[in-house]
C-alpha cells in the first residue's frame, strides 16, 4: 500500500519501469538513462522522507505493514518465552511480554501488538490494551526486577482501550499504577515508541531510563483526531492538531521528552524489516550497556531525575 | 414494574438527566440558585451554610480550589506554597485560540495561576501536605505546573515526613502543552513512588469530575481513595467510549457508587463528612 | 432457634417458667424450689456444654444468630473504616475489612461476613470470598504492613466460593498467594476463627503469629460433609467424619495448630454478645501486647518456625 | 453449522468424554494400551518411546514420578533427598479403611513412602532441586510428610542457592491429617515467601490432575508456571461445582487452554517439549 504523498515516487518507479520495457524490446542500450532515473529516484525519495509533515508521518507510523511486535521478537531477538496472563483471570492480547535473549543478553521484553489484518486486529484489540494487559506488564516487570532483567518496551498503541469494562476493571488506576511502580524498579528500563505512542495508555509501558522513538513513530497526549475534534471541534482538523502538538522525533527531543531517534530504512520500517530489525537491536544493545554499572539506587535516581526535570513553566 | 424498580429507573433518569458539565460559574453571583438536581430554588446564603449541598435532595455542587481549602482545614492554618509557579507556553500552542490567551481568561476568572492550590496546613489538628484542584482553570487540566507543585508538595511532604491528600477535580490532560503534559502523570506518580519507599500515607479525594490523564496518575495511586459523593470519576469519557463501543452506557456509568461497586474506590462520604472522615484516618495512621 | 440437644435444657425452663406461674396465681412462696430448679438447670447446662460433641459444637458454630463480623466490629472496635474493593474491579463483599481501633490501638481488621437472612447471604454470599475478595484482604494487609498497623483477622467461612468464576480467576492461585506474602508480613497478625474455618478459604486469612479458635468454633480441612460423602461415599456419616477429624479447640491445640481458645459464653456466643465481644477483645489485645517489642525480622521467624513445625511424620 | 464450529463441538465432546480419572495402574503391565482419546491401541513399547503421549493424537497419559524424573532430569544425575521420611498416623483417622492400611496399599503400588519424591539434578546441565509428586499414591494428596518434604528441598535450594521446580499432580489435600494436612499449605507458602526473597527462580509445572491445597499453596505461586498439555487443574473438583452452582460446566473448564486463556499460567508444554523448555527458562534467568 502506497500513501498519497508517495504517488510521484510511483509515477517515477513506473517511468524507470517503462523505460527497461522499451529497452528490453527494442535491444536499445538505455542503461544510462535508466541510472539517471534512479538516481534522481532516491534523491527525491530522501528529500520527501526527511521533510514529511506530522500527518505524514502519522501515515507511516499507521502504516498497516510497519512491523509489530511480533515481527520485532523474530527480528531482534532469540529464545523468546512468552509469559501468558495476570494470574487473574485475564490474558490481555493486547499487550505480550515474555524472557528473550538479544544477542546474548537475557532481557525481558514487553509489547503493544497491533495485528496486519482485520482477524488479528480482534485477536489483539488494534493494540489497545485493557487493564488487565497493564497489570500483566506490572507482573512481568517485577519478575525482571527480581531477576535482574534489563526491560526492554516496544510500545505501538492508539490508547489504553476506552470501553465499559476498562472503566469497570480500572483502567486508570492499572495505568497510575505501572507509572508508580515503574518508578521503583532496580533493573534497566529501556522504552521504544516503534509506531503511535498514544496518551496514557503508551506511557503505562514507558517510565523508562531511556526513551527512544523510531523515524516516523509518533508520542503524544492525544492523537491529533481526539484533540482536533476537541480544540477545533473539528476532526478534519487533525493535520493541524499533528502540527501544533509537535508529535515527531525532532521536536520530542528538543522539549527534552526522549532521549534518541532511531533511523528507519529509506521511506520507513515497511520498506525493510531486517535493516530496522537490525538498527534497532543496535540501539537498545547500546542502550543497556550503558546502564550496566548502575547500582540499583543508581537506576532510580536516574529513571526519577529524567522525569522530575520534564515540564516548561514560570517561576 | 415494582414500586423498587420504578423508583431505581426515576433515580437513573435523574442522574442521566443532570447536566454534564454544570459550571461553577452558573451560580457565582445569584442570589437565588436553582438545584441541578431536583430544581429546588436555594437562596444562596443556604446553599452556602450548607457546603453548597443541596438541603433538599443533597446534590453536591462543584466548588472551587478555595471554598475546599476553607471546608477542609482549619480556619487560618492553610498556608499555600509555590503559588508563584505560573504556566508558560513552550509549544507556542494555537487552536481556535491561543494558549496564552486562554491562559490569560483562565486566571481572570479564577485569580489562580494554574489548576491547582498547594500547601500545608492542619485538619483537626492534624498537619498535612495538599494538592487542591480546581476545575474552573481550563477545567482543571494538568500542565507543567500541576505537575510540578503536585511533585514540589510531595517532595516537602518528604523533606517534612508528612502524610499528602489530594483532592482532584480535572478533565484530564493540558492538551496545549501536549507531551510535556503527559510525562506530568510520570512525574507526579514517580514522587508518590518516593511516598510508598518513605512509608507516607498518601490519601486521594476525587471530586466531581476526576478524568484522563489526573485519574490515570498520582490522583488513584493513593493507599487511601475517598470519592466524594456524586462525583463523576473515569478514564474515558462517556462520549469516547459511547463512539468507540456504539452503544449507551449505563446511567450511573462513572459514579462513586458505580466506582465502589467495581472495587475501585476505598469509600463514599457526603462533604459534610469528609473533614472528620479525613481526620480519624490520618490519626488513625498516626500512632508509629 | 434451639438447637437439638439444647431440647432438655428448655423442658427444665418450661418447668421453672410453669413455676413461676404458679407462685403468682397461687401466691404461694416457691422461690426455693424455683431456686434449686435453676441451680440444677446451671449445673446441667455447664455440663451440657462442656461435652459437646463436635458434631453438635458444629451446630452452634454455625447458629444462625452466632456474632458475625460486623457484630465483633460493633462489639470490639471503635472508628473503624472500612476499605473497599480491590482496585481492580470488585470489591467482594464476603471479606471485609478496613482500618480502626480496639481500646486505642489501631488495627487492620479483616474478616469473612456471614449474614443472618437469606437477604443478607445473597449480598454476603454465605461467608464465600472469591478470589477478588482474597486480593481485597492482600491489599490491606500490604497497608498495614506499610504503616505498622497490627493485623487481626476474624474467620468464620464455609470456604472459598467453589464457582466458575472463582476458578476462572484463579481462586486457587489467589489464596495461595495471600499464603505466601503473609509469610513476609512485617507486623503482628493476629487470626481468630470464630465460627467455620473451612479448608484453604479459611487458611487463606490465618497465617498468623497467633492463631486463637472459640470454644464453639472448628477449623478443618474439609467439611465433615464433605469429608463423608469422598471418604465413607456417604454425607450422612457427617457426625463420624466430625469426630475422626478432630475438629475442635482441644483437638487442635493438641496437634499444635492452634495456640489458644477464647472460651464463649455458656451455650455460644450467640447467647450474650457482650460478653463473647468482651472476650474477645482481652485476647485480642493480649495477644497484640505479646509482640509489641519484636523486630519486624523476628515477626516474620515467629510466624515461619510456628508454621515450620506443623506435621506429624516418621523420619 | 460452519466446519470450525462443527469442529470445536467435536473437540469438546472428545474432552468430555475422556474418563475422569484414567489410573496408571490401567495399563501398567499391559503390551497394549488403549489410548483414552481416540481408542488407538498402541504397543506399550512404542507409547513408552513417545514418553506416555499418544502418538496418534497427542493425548498425555498420567506417569508417575519416577517416571516424570527419568524425562526431565539428565541421565544418572538426580540425586534423591529425605527418602526415609514417611508418614504417621497422628489422629489415628478410620473411615471405611484404616488410614494405616491405606498407606499400606499405596507404598505396595508404587515403592514409594508418600505422595512427593524430592532431590537435585541437573536439566541439561542446569542444576534444581526439584519436588515432583505422584498422583498414585494415595490420589497425590498433600499430607505432613508431603508439606515437609517440599519444604526441605526448598531450604536445601536455599542453602545452596538454587532454583526449585515443582512437579504438581494432586486431588489436594490429605483428609486424614484434617488440620495438620491443611497447615502444610501454610508450611510450603511460607517456603516459597523464602525463595523469593533470597530471588531463587521458583518454576512450577502443572500435569494432570492438580487440584485444592497444592492448587491453593504452593503449587501455583511459581515465579514462571507451565502446564503441561492435557492437564485439568483447579481448586475446587467439578462436581463439587455442578453440585452448588446447580449447571453444567463447560467442557473444556479446568483444562491448560482454559486456564490459559484466563491468565492463570504463564504457558502450555507438550511433555516431548518440557526438558528443553525448562532448561531454556533456566537458563535465561542464570547471567546474574
Ligand atoms: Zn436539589
Ligand atoms: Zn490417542
Amino acid at each position: 500500500m502506497k500513501l498519497d504523498f508517495e504517488k510521484p515516487i510511483t509515477k517515477i518507479e513506473e517511468k524507470i519501469e517503462e523505460l527497461r520495457k522499451m529497452s528490453e524490446e527494442s535491444g536499445m542500450d538505455l542503461s544510462k538513462e535508466i541510472e539517471n532515473f534512479e538516481q534522481q529516484s532516491h534523491e527525491y525519495k530522501k528529500e520527501l522522507y526527511e521533510n514529511l509533515k506530522p500527518s505524514q508521518k502519522l501515515q507511516i507510523a499507521r502504516h498497516p505493514n510497519r512491523p509489530n511486535f511480533l515481527d520485532y521478537i523474530n527480528l531482534i531477538t532469540n529464545d523468546f518465552v512468552e509469559m501468558h496472563g495476570d494470574r487473574e483471570g485475564t490474558d490481555d492480547r493486547a499487550i505480550i511480554g515474555g524472557v528473550a535473549k538479544i544477542d546474548d543478553k537475557p532481557v525481558m521484553i514487553v509489547g503493544t501488538v497491533k495485528g496486519k489484518s482485520t482477524k488479528e486486529n480482534l485477536v489483539y484489540n488494534f493494540g489497545m490494551p485493557q487493564p488487565e494487559g497493564y497489570r500483566k506488564a506490572l507482573r512481568l516487570f517485577e519478575h525482571a526486577n527480581r531477576f535482574g532483567l534489563p526491560i526492554v518496551t516496544l510500545i505501538d498503541t492508539p490508547g489504553a482501550y476506552p470501553g465499559i469494562k476498562a472503566e469497570e476493571h480500572g483502567q486508570g488506576i492499572a495505568i497510575a499504577v505501572n507509572l508508580k511502580e515503574m518508578a521503583k524498579l532496580e533493573v534497566p528500563v529501556i522504552a521504544i515508541i516503534t509506531g503511535e505512542g498514544c496518551s496514557g495508555g503508551a506511557l503505562g509501558l514507558a517510565v523508562a531510563n531511556k526513551v527512544l522513538v523510531l523515524e516516523h513513530a509518533y508520542y503524544t497526549v492525544i492523537s491529533p483526531e481526539g484533540c482536533a475534534s476537541i480544540l477545533w471541534r473539528d476532526a478534519t482538523k487533525a493535520p493541524e492538531a499533528a502540527e501544533a502538538l509537535k508529535i515527531t522525533g525532532p521536536d520530542l527531543l528538543k522539549y527534552n521528552i526522549i532521549d534518541g531517534i532511531v533511523k528507519e530504512p529509506l521511506g520507513g520500517a515497511h520498506y525493510d524489516y531486517e535493516a530496522m530489525g537490525e538498527e534497532l537491536k543496535k540501539e537498545i544493545l547500546k542502550a543497556i550497556d550503558e546502564y550496566k554499572d548502575m547500582t540499583p539506587q543508581q537506576l532510580k535516581d536516574d529513571r526519577y531525575n529524567k522525569f522530575r526535570r520534564m515540564g516548561v513553566f514560570n517561576a | 414494574m415494582t414500586l423498587k424498580d420504578w423508583f431505581e429507573t426515576r433515580k437513573e433518569e435523574q442522574i442521566a438527566a443532570r447536566p454534564v458539565d454544570p459550571k461553577i460559574d452558573d451560580y457565582v453571583g445569584k442570589l437565588w440558585v436553582k438545584c441541578f438536581n431536583c430544581n429546588a430554588q436555594l437562596p444562596r446564603k443556604e446553599l452556602e451554610h450548607h457546603m453548597m449541598v443541596c438541603p433538599e435532595c443533597g446534590y453536591h455542587f462543584r466548588i472551587n480550589a478555595r471554598t475546599r481549602i476553607a471546608q477542609l482545614f482549619d480556619e487560618g492554618t492553610f498556608e499555600e506554597y509555590f503559588a508563584n509557579i505560573s504556566p508558560a507556553d513552550p509549544l507556542e500552542f494555537v487552536d481556535t485560540e491561543p494558549y496564552t490567551q486562554r491562559q490569560q481568561s483562565a486566571k481572570e476568572k479564577t485569580n489562580l495561576n494554574d489548576a491547582v492550590i498547594t500547601g500545608i496546613g492542619k485538619v483537626e489538628g492534624e498537619e498535612i501536605a495538599c494538592a487542591v484542584m480546581d476545575f474552573e482553570y481550563m477545567g482543571g487540566s494538568m500542565g507543567s505546573v500541576v505537575g510540578e507543585k503536585v511533585t514540589r508538595i510531595i517532595e516537602e511532604a518528604l523533606a517534612k515526613k508528612l502524610p499528602v491528600v489530594t483532592v482532584t477535580a480535572s478533565g484530564g490532560a493540558r492538551m496545549q502543552e501536549s507531551a510535556l503534559s503527559l510525562m506530568q502523570m510520570a512525574k507526579t506518580s514517580c514522587a508518590v513512588a518516593k511516598l510508598n519507599d518513605a512509608k507516607l500515607l498518601y490519601i486521594n479525594i476525587l471530586t466531581d469530575p476526576t478524568y484522563g490523564g489526573v485519574t490515570a496518575s498520582f490522583g488513584t495511586i493513593g493507599d487511601i481513595i475517598i470519592a466524594e459523593q456524586g462525583a463523576r470519576i473515569g478514564f474515558a469519557g462517556r462520549r469516547v467510549i459511547e463512539q468507540t463501543i456504539r452503544q449507551k452506557l449505563p446511567a450511573d456509568f462513572q459514579t462513586a457508587e458505580y466506582l465502589m461497586k467495581h472495587g475501585q474506590i476505598d469509600m463514599i462520604a457526603k462533604r459534610s463528612e469528609l473533614k472528620s472522615l479525613l481526620a480519624k484516618i490520618l490519626r488513625l495512621h498516626k500512632h508509629q
